[in-house]
C-alpha cells in the first residue's frame, strides 16, 4: 500500500450531507407544502396553526426546538456540500474560498438557529 | 537502448506465465524476475477460458483413472510419465489457488465444487461459474502483485531471444508505448506465451494468441513438436467462431441436426440418454464431435446459416434459472451475438480451432534441448496432452508445470555465471536494426492484412477436421508463397508510438513460422490419431510407424524439416479409444484381462 | 464493395503524438452488416482503409477487458456494442474519456494499474492454512458476499464515465475500490482493516458525489457505486469510532 | 528520446455531454432549493425571536403571490429531490438480503419514497393536532 496516505476529514462533512439530505428527502417536501403554501392560504390547515403562541411554545418545547434545529442545520449542511461538490464539479476549485462560503455559511446559519433557539427559552 | 538484467525472464503473462513467476518468487525471493507481457496480464487468453480446471477431488474419483482419460483421450501420444506426474499434482495446486482467493463455486457445505466435463470419467472439473479462466487469471494476476520481486514488462512486445556460449541468456522487447527496445538479461528465460489458434480462419482465440513464442524458439532450433494436432471445439458461433463453453454439455445440453436428432448416437457415443452421461454422447471427447459433425454435413442433415452449415445446441430443457445460475456467460453471448435466448430457442454452432495441442518441445521439467530455455503452457508441448487434449486439462497444466517451469529456471539460473553483458548488448542491437528495418524499409507492395487473411483460409482448407494430402500439399505450397511474399511487405505506418501495425506484421511472420509446422508435420503423419484425421487412405491409427512424436525442425529459408521421436509408454499400452456404452464395454474388457 | 452493399459512417478520433498537436476526427465508410460489431468496425478500417489507426483488443468476448472506447460518447466494450444499434447514422468512436490518449483510441492505463496494485488485492488470511488441510470452507452464501464485486474485468469504462475522476485523477475510482471491497468482503481475508486507510484517505472514497453513472456503464453488473458508497459508510464508522475505542480505527 | 506524448483531454463543460450528467446536475441543484428553503425558516426563526409584530410580519409576507410561486418552486425541486435521494439510494446501501434473496433496487427506492411518504403524513397529522 501506499505511504504517506492522508486521512481525510470529509466523513464529518459527508454526515452530515447524508443527515440533511435524509431528513429534507423524507420531510422536506411536506414542511415546505404546510409552511409556505397550505397554512399562509388556509388551504388544509388553519391559518392559526402558525400563531406567534403556538410558534412559540412550539420552538420553547425540547422536541420542537430540536426539530426546527435540525432541519435548519441539516438541511444547510446538506446544502452546503452538495454546493461546494457542485462547485468543483463545474470546474471552480476556489479551494479554500468556495469552502469558507459553502460550509462557512452552514456554520454561521447554525450558530445564530442556536442562538436564538436558546434564547426563546424553555 | 534500456537494459535490465533479470534473474529469470518469463515471457507471457497469462496463467502459465504468472504461475511460473510466482513459484520463482517463492522458490527464491532474492530472484529478480522479468515478467514480460505484450498485453497487460488479465488481459491474457486465459481470461476467456470458461468451463473449469481438471484435479480429482471426488469420491469414487482417482488418479488413476484421470490419467486413463488423459492418455485414452489423448490417443496414446502423451508422456505418460508426464501425465502421470500431472495428474498427481493437479489438485493441490488448485487449492493453492483456492488460497489464494479464487472464488470457485462450492457446494452447500463449502466445499469446491467438481462438474462434468467433456471425456472425463467422473466430474472432476473445479469451476468459478463459468468465468474459470478469468478467475483464475485474476487470481495469480493480483497476487502475483504480492511479490517485490516479479518487475513486470507490461505492453512489451518480445521480438527475439538472445544466446551466449550454448544457452538462453535473455530476451529482446519492444516497449509498445513507446516503440523502443528494451534488452532483458537473464540466467534463464521462460516462455508462456500460449497458442497458436489465429492461424486459422475460425477460431476462439483471442487476437494475441499468434504463436509468438513458438516461432522465438523454432528459430532458435528448439524443435516444435505435434504440431499436426490442432484441436476443433464442436461448440462455437459461426462467423466469429466464440467459444460456447463445454459445460453446455456438461450440464446437460444436447446437440441435434436440423431434424431435431440427437447424431452422435450415430457416431459410436451413443446410446441417447435424457441425462449427461460421462464419455458418452455430448459428454465424448472434442475430436470425435467435431468429426461427427462434418460427417453430417456430408448427409446434408446441418443446417444451413449465414456462414455456412451449423447444427444446434439446445438448451431449452434446462430451464431459465438453471441457465442462468450456471451458465450466465453462455446466454449473454447468445442473446448478444445472435439475438437468441438459449432458455426459448436452440444456439446455432459450428466447430472452430480452439487449441494447439503441439509446441515447444520439453521434457517434463518443461526444460528445452536449449539449455536455459523453459517453456510451458499452451505454447509448450510437454507431453499431457497428446493428439488431442482434454478439456480442463489445459487449465490446470498452466499450474502445475507452470510452478515446476519457474523452479526449474529458478534452480538453472542460480546455477549460471552473468553473462557477458557487452556481447548480448550486441546482439540486441542487431536484433533492434532488424525489426526497425521492417517499419522504415520502402518499395513493398504486400499488406499484412491480405497475408493474414490468405493465410488463415488456406489453414483452413488444408488442415481442417479431415485432411487429404493433395489439400494439405497445397497449402504447404501456399504457406511457402506467402512467407516469400512477406519479404515484400509495406507497412502503412512508420511511427514509434503505438504503431501497431509494425506489430501486426511481426506477429504474421511468427504465424507463418508456425503454420508452415503445422501443415508440414500434418501432410507427413500418414495416419489418423486424435485431433489429425485422414480421408485419403491413412483413415486408421498406425501404431506400428506412427506412434511417435513429430518435431519440426527450422531450416532457414526453407521447409521445415520434420523427424520423430519416441513416446513414453509406462502404463497404458494404446487401446482402442471407445466412448459412449462401447466405451463402457471396452473398458470392462479391458479390466477383466488385466485380472 | 457492391452497390447494394449498405454503408455506414464510423467518426474516429485519431491522434499521432508524432505529427499532431492535438487529436482530430476522421471518417470513414465502412461496410455494414447487422451483426457487425463497433470492434469490427474499427478492425475492418485498420485491415482495408488505414493500417495506421491503433486500438488494443483481444477475446472479442467481453471479458478480456482490452476494447473499451466511447461510442457516441458513452463507454462501450466495442465488442459487444453493434453497429446496428446506431445505422444508419453516423457513429462517433473515442479513446476512453477521462484518461490520456498515448494514440489513437489507445489510452495510458499506467495510473489505473497502479491504483490496481495500491489496494493489496490478494488474500492476507484471517488463519492461515496448509494445503495439506485441503481449501478454505466457503458456503455459497459466503462466496455470493463478494462474487459481484469479484467479475470486474478491469475495462475500466466506469472510470470513462465518473466525472469525478476525470476532475481529480488521484481518486482511486469505482473499479479499484470494488476489487478492494471484494476483498475485504471474502470470509477468507482478514484484512480489512489495513485496506481502510486508502478507503479513508484523500484519494479515497470521499471523492465519489454518488453521480452512479460508473455501475451504470459496467458491463459485468460490479455496481462499483455501490462499492464505493458502501465504504463511505464503513470509514465514517471507522472516522468516528477511533475517538471511542483507544485501539479502533485505523492510524 | 521517448516520442511519447500523452493528450489529456479538457473536462470543460463535461456536465452537458451526457444526458446522464445533465440529470446528476439538476438533482445536485436541488441543494439551492434546499439551502433557500432553510433560509426561509431561519428568517421566520429570527423574527419569532424578535416578538409577536415581527413574526406576524413575516407571516404576512409569506402570504404575498411572489412567496407562493417561490415556495411552489421550492416543493417542486425538493420533491425532485425526494426522488432522486431515494433513486440513488440502492446504490449506497450495502445489499439486503432478505430470505436468502438481494432486495431489488426498486424495492428499495419504492421503500424509501414509501418512508417519506409516511414521515410527511406524520408530519401533516403533528401539525393538524397543534392547529387544534
Ligand atoms: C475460449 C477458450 C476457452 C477455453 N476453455 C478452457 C477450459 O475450460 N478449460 C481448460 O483447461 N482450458 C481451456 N482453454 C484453453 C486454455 O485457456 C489455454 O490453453 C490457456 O489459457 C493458455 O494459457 P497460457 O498461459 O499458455 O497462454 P495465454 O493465456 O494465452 O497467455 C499468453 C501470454 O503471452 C504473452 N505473449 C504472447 N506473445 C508475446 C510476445 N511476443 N511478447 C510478449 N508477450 C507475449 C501474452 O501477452 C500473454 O500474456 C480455453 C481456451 C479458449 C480459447
Ligand atoms: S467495475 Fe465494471 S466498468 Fe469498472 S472496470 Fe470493472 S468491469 Fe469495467
Ligand atoms: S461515477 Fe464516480 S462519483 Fe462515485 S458513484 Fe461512480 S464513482
Ligand atoms: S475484446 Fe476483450 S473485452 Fe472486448
Amino acid at each position: 500500500m501506499k505511504s504517506g496516505l492522508k486521512r481525510s476529514n470529509a466523513p464529518i462533512f459527508w454526515a452530515l450531507f447524508g443527515g440533511g439530505g435524509m431528513l429534507s428527502a423524507l420531510v422536506g417536501p411536506m414542511l415546505v407544502f404546510i409552511t409556505g403554501i397550505a397554512i399562509p392560504f388556509g388551504l388544509l390547515l388553519p391559518e392559526g396553526a402558525m400563531s406567534y403562541p403556538k410558534m412559540l411554545a412550539f420552538a420553547q418545547n425540547w422536541l420542537g426546538k430540536a426539530f426546527v434545529f435540525a432541519v435548519i442545520a441539516l438541511f444547510l449542511w446538506h446544502a452546503a456540500h452538495r454546493i461546494f461538490h457542485t462547485l468543483h464539479d463545474v470546474g471552480i476549485h476556489a479551494g479554500v474560498a468556495a469552502r469558507l462560503i459553502c460550509y462557512g455559511s452552514a456554520f454561521v446559519a447554525t450558530l445564530v438557529s442556536a442562538y436564538v433557539l436558546l434564547g426563546l427559552g424553555f | 537502448m534500456e537494459v535490465f538484467k533479470a534473474d529469470v525472464a518469463i515471457v507471457g503473462g497469462g496463467g502459465a506465465g504468472l504461475r511460473a513467476a510466482i513459484a520463482v518468487a517463492e522458490s527464491d525471493p532474492t530472484l529478480k524476475i522479468a515478467l514480460v507481457s505484450k498485453v497487460y496480464p488479465m488481459r491474457s487468453h486465459t481470461v476467456s477460458a470458461e468451463g473449469g480446471s481438471a484435479g480429482v477431488k471426488k469420491e469414487g474419483d482417482s488418479l488413476e483413472y484421470h490419467f486413463n482419460d488423459t492418455v485414452g483421450g489423448g490417443d496414446w501420444l502423451c508422456e505418460q510419465d508426464v501425465v502421470e506426474f500431472f495428474v498427481s499434482k493437479c489438485a493441490e495446486e488448485l487449492t493453492q489457488l483456492e488460497h489464494w482467493g479464487c472464488p470457485w463455486s462450492r457446494t452447500e457445505d463449502g466445499h469446491v465444487n467438481v462438474r462434468a466435463f467433456g471425456g472425463m470419467k467422473i466430474e472432476r472439473t473445479w469451476f468459478a461459474a463459468d468465468k474459470t479462466g478469468f478467475h483464475m487469471l485474476h487470481t495469480l494476476f493480483q497476487t502475483s502483485i504480492k511479490y517485490p520481486s516479479i518487475k513486470r514488462f507490461d505492453e512489451h512486445f518480445c521480438v527475439d531471444l538472445v544466446k551466449e556460449d550454448g544457452r538462453c541468456q535473455g530476451v529482446v522487447a519492444i516497449e509498445m508505448a513507446s516503440g523502443e527496445f528494451t534488452l532483458i538479461e537473464a540466467g534463464s528465460v521462460i516462455i508462456a506465451t500460449g497458442g497458436a489458434g489465429r492461424v486459422f480462419r475460425e477460431n476462439t482465440n483471442g487476437g494475441v494468441v499468434t504463436g509468438d513464442g513458438m516461432a522465438l524458439a523454432y528459430r532458435h532450433g528448439v524443435p516444435l513438436r505435434d504440431m499436426e494436432f490442432v484441436q476443433y471445439h464442436p461448440t462455437c458461433m459461426p462467423g466469429t467462431g466464440l467459444l460456447f463453453t463445454e459445460a453446455c454439455r456438461g450440464e446437460g445440453g444436447f446437440l441435434v441436426n436440423k431434424d431435431g436428432y440427437r447424431y452422435l448416437q450415430d457416431y459410436g457415443l451413443g446410446p441417447a440418454e435424457p441425462t449427461p452421461r460421462n464419455k458418452a454422447m455430448e459428454l465424448g471427447p472434442r475430436d470425435r464431435l467435431s468429426q461427427a459433425f462434418w460427417h453430417e454435413q456430408q448427409k446434408g442433415r446441418t443446417i444451413e446459416g449465414r456462414y455456412g452449415p451449423v447444427v444446434h445446441l439446445d438448451l431449452r430443457h434446462l430451464g431459465a434459472t438453471k441457465l442462468h445460475e450456471r451458465l450466465p456467460q453462455i446466454c449473454e453471448l447468445a442473446e448478444q451475438f445472435l439475438g437468441v435466448d438459449p432458455a426459448l430457442a436452440p444456439i446455432p454452432i459450428r466447430p472452430a480451432v480452439h487449441y494447439t495441442m503441439g509446441g515447444i518441445m520439453v521434457n517434463g521439467l518443461c526444460a528445452s534441448p536449449l539449455p536455459g530455455l523453459y517453456a510451458v503452457g499452451e505454447c509448450s508441448s510437454v507431453g499431457i496432452h497428446g493428439a488431442n487434449r482434454l478439456g480442463s486439462n489445459s487449465l490446470s497444466e498452466l499450474l502445475v508445470f507452470g510452478k515446476v517451469a519457474g523452479v526449474e529456471a529458478a534452480g538453472f539460473a542460480k546455477s549460471v555465471a552473468p553473462g557477458n553483458s557487452a556481447s548480448l548488448l550486441k546482439q540486441a542491437k542487431a536484433v533492434e536494426q532488424r525489426v526497425t528495418g521492417l517499419k522504415t524499409k520502402t518499395g513493398g507492395t504486400e499488406k499484412i492484412s491480405v497475408l493474414r487473411k490468405e493465410m488463415a483460409q488456406t489453414m483452413e482448407d488444408g488442415c481442417g477436421i479431415y485432411r487429404l494430402a493433395d489439400t494439405m500439399q497445397k497449402t504447404c505450397n501456399k504457406l511457402d508463397e506467402l512467407k516469400a511474399r512477406f519479404k515484400n511487405v509495406n507497412l502503412e505506418d512508420g511511427s514509434s508510438v503505438w504503431n501497431t501495425d509494425w506489430l501486426l506484421a511481426i506477429e504474421l511472420e511468427y504465424q507463418l513460422d508456425v503454420a508452415q509446422t503445422m501443415a508440414y508435420s500434418a501432410l507427413q503423419r500418414r495416419e489418423s490419431r486424435g485431433a489429425h484425421q485422414r480421408l485419403d487412405g491413412y483413415e486408421q491409427r498406425d501404431d506400428v510407424n506412427f506412434l511417435k512424436h513429430s518435431e519440426a525442425n527450422y531450416v532457414a529459408d526453407g521447409a521445415p524439416r520434420i523427424s520423430y521421436g519416441d513416446v513414453k509408454i509406462t502404463k497404458s499400452q494404446p487401446g482402442v479409444r471407445a466412448y459412449g456404452a462401447a466405451g463402457e464395454k471396452a473398458e470392462k474388457e479391458r479390466k477383466a484381462s488385466h485380472v | 464493395m457492391s452497390e447494394s452493399q449498405k454503408t455506414i459512417e464510423i467518426e474516429v478520433l485519431r491522434y499521432n503524438p508524432e505529427t499532431d498537436q492535438a487529436p482530430h476526427l476522421q471518417v470513414f465508410q465502412v461496410p455494414f452488416a447487422d451483426d457487425m460489431s463497433v470492434l469490427q468496425g474499427a478492425q475492418y478500417i485498420k485491415d482495408h482503409l488505414d493500417g495506421s489507426l491503433s486500438f488494443r483488443w483481444s477475446c472479442r468476448m467481453a471479458i478480456c477487458g482490452s476494447c473499451g472506447m466511447m461510442v457516441n460518447g458513452e463507454p462501450h466494450l466495442s465488442c459487444q456494442t453493434f453497429l446496428r444499434d446506431y445505422y444508419p447514422a453516423r457513429v462517433r468512436i473515442e479513446a476512453l474519456s477521462h484518461f490520456p490518449i498515448e494514440r489513437d483510441l489507445v489510452i495510458n492505463m499506467e495510473g489505473f494499474i497502479d491504483k490496481l496494485e495500491s489496494i493489496q488485492p490478494y488474500i492476507i488470511p484471517k488463519e492461515k492454512r496448509s494445503l495439506a488441510q485441503g481449501e478454505y470452507l466457503q458456503t455459497p452464501e459466503q462466496l455470493n458476499a463478494y462474487e459481484q464485486f469479484s467479475s470486474c474485468i478491469n475495462c475500466m469504462l466506469c472510470y470513462a464515465a465518473c466525472p469525478q475522476f476525470g476532475l481529480n485523477a488521484d481518486f482511486v475510482g469505482p473499479a479499484a475500490m470494488a476489487l478492494l471491497h471484494r476483498y475485504n468482503m471474502d470470509s477468507r481475508d482478514g484484512a480489512a482493516e489495513e485496506r481502510m486507510e486508502l478507503v479513508a484517505a484523500e484519494e479515497g472514497v470521499f471523492n465519489c458525489t454518488a453521480v452512479g453513472y460508473c455501475s451504470e456503464v459496467c458491463p459485468k453488473q460490479v455496481d462499483p457505486a455501490n462499492a464505493v458508497n458502501i465504504n463511505k459508510t464503513n470509514a465514517a464508522k471507522d472516522y468516528f469510532l477511533r475517538f471511542l475505542s483507544p485501539k479502533g480505527g485505523s492510524k | 528520446m521517448s516520442k511519447r506524448r500523452p493528450y489529456v483531454r479538457p473536462m470543460d463543460g463535461w456536465w452537458k455531454k451526457n444526458p446522464y450528467f445533465v440529470e446528476y446536475m439538476v438533482h445536485e441543484g436541488t441543494a439551492l432549493f434546499v439551502a433557500a428553503y432553510a433560509f426561509t425558516l431561519l428568517v421566520g426563526l429570527v423574527r419569532l425571536g424578535q416578538g409577536e409584530a415581527a413574526w406576524n410580519g413575516w407571516l404576512e409576507a409569506l402570504k404575498s403571490p411572489l412567496s407562493l410561486a417561490f415556495h411552489a418552486v421550492l416543493l417542486v425541486a425538493i420533491l425532485y429531490h425526494t426522488y432522486t435521494w431515494f433513486k440513488i439510494m440502492p446504490r449506497t446501501l450495502p445489499p439486503i438480503i432478505v430470505g436468502g434473496k438481494k432486495l431489488a433496487p426498486a424495492t428499495i427506492t419504492g421503500g424509501g419514497l414509501m418512508a417519506a411518504l409516511v414521515a410527511s403524513l406524520v408530519l401533516l397529522g403533528l401539525v393538524w393536532r397543534i392547529a387544534q
